[in-house]
């Protein structure tokens, strides 16, 4: 218990200098850093999803900011890389007032500052990336796998092929391939899937692709042979666009192929050229117009001070995340401020409980212009995802359309039992007590 | 005159021997102790601590690993970044696995493991050389990785690969603050650095560099070219698992084996060259240069006012043309820099 | 000049032998059925035109190379090919024709490095300089310290000894070799390309060596007037081959010698 | 063995032979550099890129054809050749190879940052008119699966090699060549303006890295992590010699059919994803055997 004090001590220590520079920066300002990157192999997605968050701001700056409160932020160049990350998220936490939440997309930085958002008392969100387990608010207070996790999607994944062979009960003896990226990231969705291959009866043959991926010969050659009914394509970067080109090449049918929402981009699809056509992923927003980036546009891009350089990229994938990104933030800033105080500038830990009692329903999204953009989504210290829903786009040469009109929700009870073993382990190793925090 | 050798007169070997013969380096090595163990902890913010010190100084470790491979014994490799992931990993396993296991017997235990490995994948060394070596070098690096992520008992079973690392508690002390972690670390470094000097200024140092200059020669004096260059591949690897531990547990927390990527092995090697090869000096000056011009230039470029896509990609190419133009200037490193200052103050003010 | 004799010199008994040795480098013969001996503290040359197989010979003594036919008898033990590291084990030190300094070193690194042999302490003992490390340390220094006074080295001790000029090198070279306290050692051209005063100080540390420690000495040498001078038995070597062996005064005279030398000119 | 399995193996033969060709296409422009001037050019991958790049971005954005964007990215790498060769490289001539090396890696950073500042971040596309779907004559009568994309782009690498073997061999200008990289000192001498060679050199190897480009961009999309295709060039360098061209063309031709070999029938066994390290591990134990490579000249050291 002594290890627990030192910790609190420490904790306290730095709430109260937070609290304090807090107080001494204008009262009606908040702060975010935005760890983003946009060079490096990933920069086209960074580029949209960065673009899309400060789009947002930018946005609702100019309307007013959050009752009142501005939004400031600071953008810091991790390449995608781990050691950088820490070093921006360290660099900027504490500037104009402290962070309010940090969102970085990338699974290694969020591992290496997982711990450091705790004592620091900061809220990171993880939209569809990083560990499914910090779904319990208990073990990982400060958080948030927001809207769903690879677990959750996984779940909806075979949610979906079974409706699409005509119910759960017909995968039985059904073959599906998981080809996925050689990494933490690839390999997260095991659990789901082997208990639903065993549970539903189907056959699951897991290849998986080298990094980077840019050649997959060899693995296609491997599913060809195999002549599976389905292939799961759990790829990052480069390797999805050659998955659906290497597919094309050994004639096997896009429209059998499901990807996970990092593989289903425009930049994803677009180097695919015509072999992507018919080709169909996850995707946790809804492709398609809103009000939300007409408003977007008039005013921030008519102001001239839209973050894309390419104004066709607004509503693309990446850049819609960004914009749901924005929007849970301001959410969850205004959910706070009704307990905290309405037009004030909170701090870190205040908007963490915004973010666990976040509620966003349809009616809400509506009236953000945002209407069916995202799953509605209910958060509690239980269940920091929130929802668990994702849809089906599919590419139809030109853009990503939605294929299910519905949110498609997998085993939700089995995937909250394997969060809650796993987190147990977790805070089991990392001797942690689980406990809400108020 | 400042750095002035006349009247210092050594009468013994004892104290010829010494591992800084002249005072002032003496001083000078003294107070740049007391200013990291005393000073620096009384300042330093918290970012100073975790973003900047202890990287650099974990990173530093590494450089001096493969300097000692590299600058000493004149092999080059591109698989730092994999010893340093198998002394993360080993000393995981010997933490999660052994109770009570005790931190520093665990990071010595983990790099001992790296050595075991470096001494494994340096076995080619006595046949290839040069850019052959260091291309085949790839094999580990590639091979770590994936051995790393396939065999789920290195990572006690995580579904994903990923581990967290323990708190690490040395006699019942916590290092768990950003200040105690860069105390750890800075105490670890000191002493690995100090015996790094003291065996290149022994037979060992001298056996590597013998092969390194001229291995026939050295052959007919009568060091065993085998032995000698499997000592260098696991000292160096040792100092790279140790420091790759470090990474983990005082500096990144939860890992996956990609941190320790392709990248990472190419950081390092970079710092040994900018630092200068073959000096203990140099693996500290490359350290720090190539952990603060990214940091510097990302806040430099911040105060352009130019939109971040610009700003980003200026700093890559920024980055990329400084190692090109200090490899021009002095392709013998910041170390040799430094020599240059030294020999130019012995005889300060006066020209000639 | 006659050879010095010293109170420490007395030629013994054949130490060195080799017999039959042919050494071959894909279809070149380097060496033919070379045979001779070498007796203990006496100094011996090796002499022979440009390409005669001098250097060849050296390596297959101390076990650079390995001859295809024949046998080395060090010390009573028959090899069909020396080991390099027993060469130097057992007392074979040598130096190089074109210099084969550590040139990233130390004049005074270099010459420690001649000591690594009588170094015990482990790679770990030396990383703490504790006890027996530091102890030999200190001890070889001390050595060391005799031969740098012995070759009049010591302004130049701590000079890397890539800025020592060329016959300083040469010199160095011989340091290190001495430093193994060697029972014989083996020197390639210790005087090629130095002037008369470089000539006649090496050749006066040649000299002393044998004298003071007692060292047999094989030297290659292409200066016939200090080979004369300073041997006690020359082998003249031709394409490989033995053309002659004796006193330098048999050698003089031996018409096949006189023909090659002639020839070559 | 019967024979479906037969026909499986020799498709994935085919593909692996036909994808070595491709790496071979990258491996090519290092040869080049380090056989005439000694460096170790990491960057080749970063101008493959870039190369690949310019042509797509200059396509797209000023909606001109690809017959008007290649020559134009011909030019481009030939002048970037020249470039690197004069303002880097020039003044680090007699430098100790691995300062070489760096300075390469620096250029790497550099090139990078260049081609994104330039075009952006965007992924585009590069369509050279070739579909890449399986070889359907060959489909239909044996059952080999061959892509017609690989085959065409094999016929290029093999245009591309006799162009350069012209070059070398037929020319004033690759006589020099040749004397340079036998021995810098002697074409010296004999009054051959060496940094001129070298500079033609650079534009030869940013001539391929534009072929190398256009192929794997079509092949793959132009974004950042063609890159990336050097990581494969390496193992192809290591079996084939780091001087020799047919060493690249065959190490390319071994490397290839071996990994997609290794990954089928060895993969599922271990785990899969051994393709990453294979090729490193089999050229690391063929040089254990041959130390100097398949078509290296044998070192012979004397002392």
């Amino acid at each position: 218990m002594k290890f627990r004090f030192t910790r609190l001590l420490a904790v306290s220590a730095v709430a109260v200098t937070t609290a304090l520079s807090g107080a001494l920066a204008s009262a009606q300002e908040q702060f975010v850093p935005i760890l983003s990157y946009r060079v490096g192999p990933y920069a086209s997605g960074g580029s949209g999803f960065f673009g899309g968050m400060i789009d947002y701001f930018n946005l609702v700056n100019m309307s007013g900011g959050i009752n009142g409160v501005k939004i400031t932020w600071e953008e810091c160049e991790t390449e995608y890389n781990a050691a950088r990350g820490v070093e921006c998220y360290e660099r900027l936490k504490k500037k104009g007032g402290g962070a309010t939440v940090v969102e970085p997309l990338s699974t290694g930085i969020a591992y290496g500052i997982l711990d450091r958002v705790g004592t620091d008392k900061i809220p990171m969100t993880t939209l569809g990336y990083g560990r499914s387990d910090a779904a319990n608010g208990a073990v990982f207070p400060y958080v948030f796998p927001l809207l769903t996790s690879y677990w959750s999607q996984a779940a909806a994944m075979v949610k979906y092929l079974g409706d699409k062979s005509g119910g759960l009960d017909k995968l039985k003896g059904k073959k599906i391939v998981h080809l996925y990226h050689d990494s933490a990231f690839g390999k997260e969705p095991f659990p789901v899937l082997e208990a639903a291959s065993k549970q539903y009866g189907f056959d699951l043959v897991k290849i998986p692709v080298p990094h980077p991926g840019n050649e997959q010969n060899s693995q296609w050659l491997q599913i060809r042979q195999a002549n599976p009914d389905y292939v799961i394509l759990w790829g990052w970067g480069v390797m999805n666009a050659v998955a659906v080109k290497t597919a094309a090449r050994v004639g096997f049918p896009r429209e059998k192929m499901l990807g996970v929402w990092w593989a289903g981009s425009e930049e994803d699809a677009i180097p695919a050229g015509d072999a992507a056509k018919g080709y169909s992923t996850m995707t946790y927003n809804t492709p398609g117009n809103y009000p939300v980036l007409d408003e977007i546009r008039k005013k921030v891009y008519g102001a001239k001070k839209g973050n894309l350089e390419d104004t066709s990229r607004i509503g693309s994938v990446y850049h819609m995340r960004g914009v749901t990104v924005g929007i849970l933030y301001t959410e969850a800033v205004k959910k706070a401020q009704e307990k905290y105080g309405k037009g004030k500038a909170l701090t870190g830990e205040q908007i963490r409980w915004g973010y666990e009692n976040l509620n966003v329903d349809e009616a809400k999204q509506k009236t953000l212009g945002a209407a069916g953009m995202f799953p509605p989504i209910k958060t509690s210290c239980q269940d920091h995802e929130g929802s668990g829903a994702a849809k089906v786009q599919v590419w139809d040469g030109k853009a990503w359309k939605a294929l299910t009109p519905n949110w498609i929700t997998g085993d939700r009870a089995a995937v909250q039992k394997m969060v809650a073993d796993s987190s147990a382990k977790y805070a089991a190793d990392a001797k942690i007590t689980p406990g809400c925090m108020k | 005159m400042i750095y002035r050798e006349a009247g210092q007169y050594k009468t013994t070997y004892v104290s010829d021997s010494q591992i800084f013969p002249i005072a002032q380096d003496r001083y000078a090595v003294a107070a740049l102790l007391v200013i990291a163990f005393l000073l620096i902890p009384l300042f330093a913010t918290q970012y100073i601590f975790s973003a900047i010190l202890t990287p650099f100084l974990i990173l530093a470790l590494a450089t001096l690993g493969l300097n000692i491979l590299t600058g000493y014994a004149g092999q080059l490799s591109l698989g730092t970044a994999a010893f340093m992931a198998v002394g993360a990993f080993g000393s995981f396993n010997f933490m999660t696995r052994v109770d009570g296991m005790p931190a520093l017997v665990a990071f010595i235990l983990g790099g001992i493991c790296a050595a075991l490995v470096g001494i494994l994948f340096g076995l080619p060394s006595l046949r290839i050389r040069g850019f052959y070596l260091a291309a085949s070098t790839l094999a580990t690096q590639f091979f770590v990785l994936w051995a790393l992520s396939k065999v789920p008992w290195f990572t006690n079973y995580s579904t994903s690969g990923v581990i967290t690392t323990q708190k690490v508690q040395i006699l019942g002390f916590k290092f768990d603050t950003p200040q105690s972690e860069y105390l750890l670390v800075l105490a670890i470094v000191a002493v690995m650095a100090l015996m790094a000097k003291n065996m290149v200024r022994s037979n060992v140092g001298r056996s590597w560099m013998a092969v390194r200059d001229m291995d026939v020669a050295a052959e007919v004096i009568g060091f065993r070219i085998m032995r000698t260059k499997l000592t260098a591949f696991a000292v160096s690897s040792f100092y790279c698992g140790v420091a790759g531990a470090l990474y983990a547990y005082c500096y990144l927390g939860t890992v996956e084996p990609e941190a320790y990527s392709l990248d990472l092995s190419f950081r390092i090697l970079f710092m040994v060259i900018i630092g200068g090869v073959g000096s203990i000096l140099g693996s500290f000056l490359g350290a720090g240069f190539i952990v603060l011009l990214p940091v510097a230039l990302s806040i430099i470029v911040h105060y352009t006012g130019l939109p971040n896509s610009v700003t980003s990609n200026l700093e890559l190419m920024v980055f990329g043309a400084l190692i090109i133009f200090f490899l021009i200037v002095e392709p013998h490193g910041l170390a040799r820099l430094w020599q240059i200052g030294k020999e130019k103050l012995r005889l300060w003010p006066f020209p000639h | 000049m006659t050879v010095a004799q010293g109170a420490g010199r007395q030629i013994g008994d054949v130490i060195l032998k080799v017999d039959n040795i042919s050494l071959r480098f894909g279809g070149v013969k380097a060496l033919t059925d070379i045979s001779f001996d070498v007796r203990e503290h006496e100094i011996r040359a090796i002499i022979g035109p440009n390409g005669a197989g001098k250097s060849s010979m050296l390596n297959v003594i101390n076990g650079v190379y390995t001859p295809q036919e024949g046998t080395i008898t060090f010390h009573g033990e028959v090899r069909k090919d020396m080991d390099t590291h027993q060469a130097a084990e057992n007392g074979i030190a040598r130096t190089f024709q074109n210099i084969a300094l550590f040139t990233g070193m130390t004049v005074l690194d270099n010459i420690m490095t001649g000591r690594n042999l009588k170094i015990k302490s482990t790679f770990i003992e030396q990383a703490f300089w504790f006890g027996r490390a530091r102890r030999e340390e200190i001890e070889n220094r001390k050595k060391v310290e005799e031969i740098i006074d012995f070759l009049q080295l010591q302004s130049v001790r701590k000079t890397p000894v890539s800025r020592l000029p060329y016959g300083i090198k040469k010199r160095v070279e011989l340091a290190r070799a001495l430093a193994a306290e060697p029972t014989m050692l083996l020197l390639d051209e210790p005087m090629a390309g130095m002037n008369v005063e470089e000539k006649q100080d090496m050749c006066r540390f040649v000299l002393d060596t044998n004298d003071q420690f007692g060292t047999t000495i094989v030297l290659i040498e292409h200066d016939m007037g200090v080979v004369m001078d300073i041997s006690d038995r020359v082998v003249v070597l031709d394409y490989g081959k033995k053309i002659g062996d004796g006193t330098p005064d048999e050698v003089r005279s031996n018409p096949d010698v006189i023909k090659a030398y002639l020839g070559a000119h | 063995m019967d024979i479906e399995a037969l026909k499986y193996f020799a498709t994935v033969l085919a593909a692996g032979l036909l994808t070595g060709v491709m790496y071979a296409l990258v491996a090519l422009g290092f040869v080049m550099i380090y056989k005439a001037s000694g460096v170790f050019n990491f960057a080749q991958g970063a101008m493959v890129f870039f190369a690949a790049l310019t042509v797509a971005g200059i396509s797209d954005k000023f909606g001109v054809s690809l017959w008007i964007a290649v020559p134009i990215g011909v030019v481009v790498m030939i002048v970037l050749g020249f470039l690197i060769e004069r303002i880097v490289l020039r003044p680090l001539v007699n430098q100790h190879e691995i300062t070489l090396f760096m300075a390469t890696i620096g250029l790497t950073f550099f090139i990078e940052g260049l081609a994104q500042l330039l075009w952006g971040s965007t992924v585009r596309t590069l369509d050279l008119g070739i579909q890449d779907v399986p070889f359907k004559w060959l489909i239909d009568r044996t059952g080999i699966l061959i892509s017609q994309f690989d085959l065409i782009a094999a016929g290029i690498c093999g245009l591309l090699v006799a162009a350069l073997a012209l070059l070398f061999n037929k020319t004033k200008i690759g006589r020099a060549l040749r004397a340079v990289a036998d021995d810098h000192q002697a074409a010296l001498t004999v009054g051959i303006p060496l940094h001129y060679v070298w500079g033609v050199v650079w534009a030869v190897a940013g001539f391929v890295a534009l072929v190398a480009g256009l192929l794997w961009g079509s092949r793959n999309g132009v974004q950042f992590s063609l890159t990336f295709v050097a990581l494969k060039a390496l193992p192809v360098l290591i079996l084939g010699g780091f001087t020799s061209v047919p060493g690249a063309i065959v190490g390319g031709l071994i490397i290839g059919a071996t990994e997609k070999l290794a990954e089928v029938y060895i993969g599922p066994f271990v785990g899969g994803g051994i393709e990453g390290w294979f090729p490193y591990v089999l050229a690391l134990l063929f040089l254990l055997v041959r130390p100097e490579g398949l078509f290296g000249e044998k070192i012979i050291r004397r002392i």
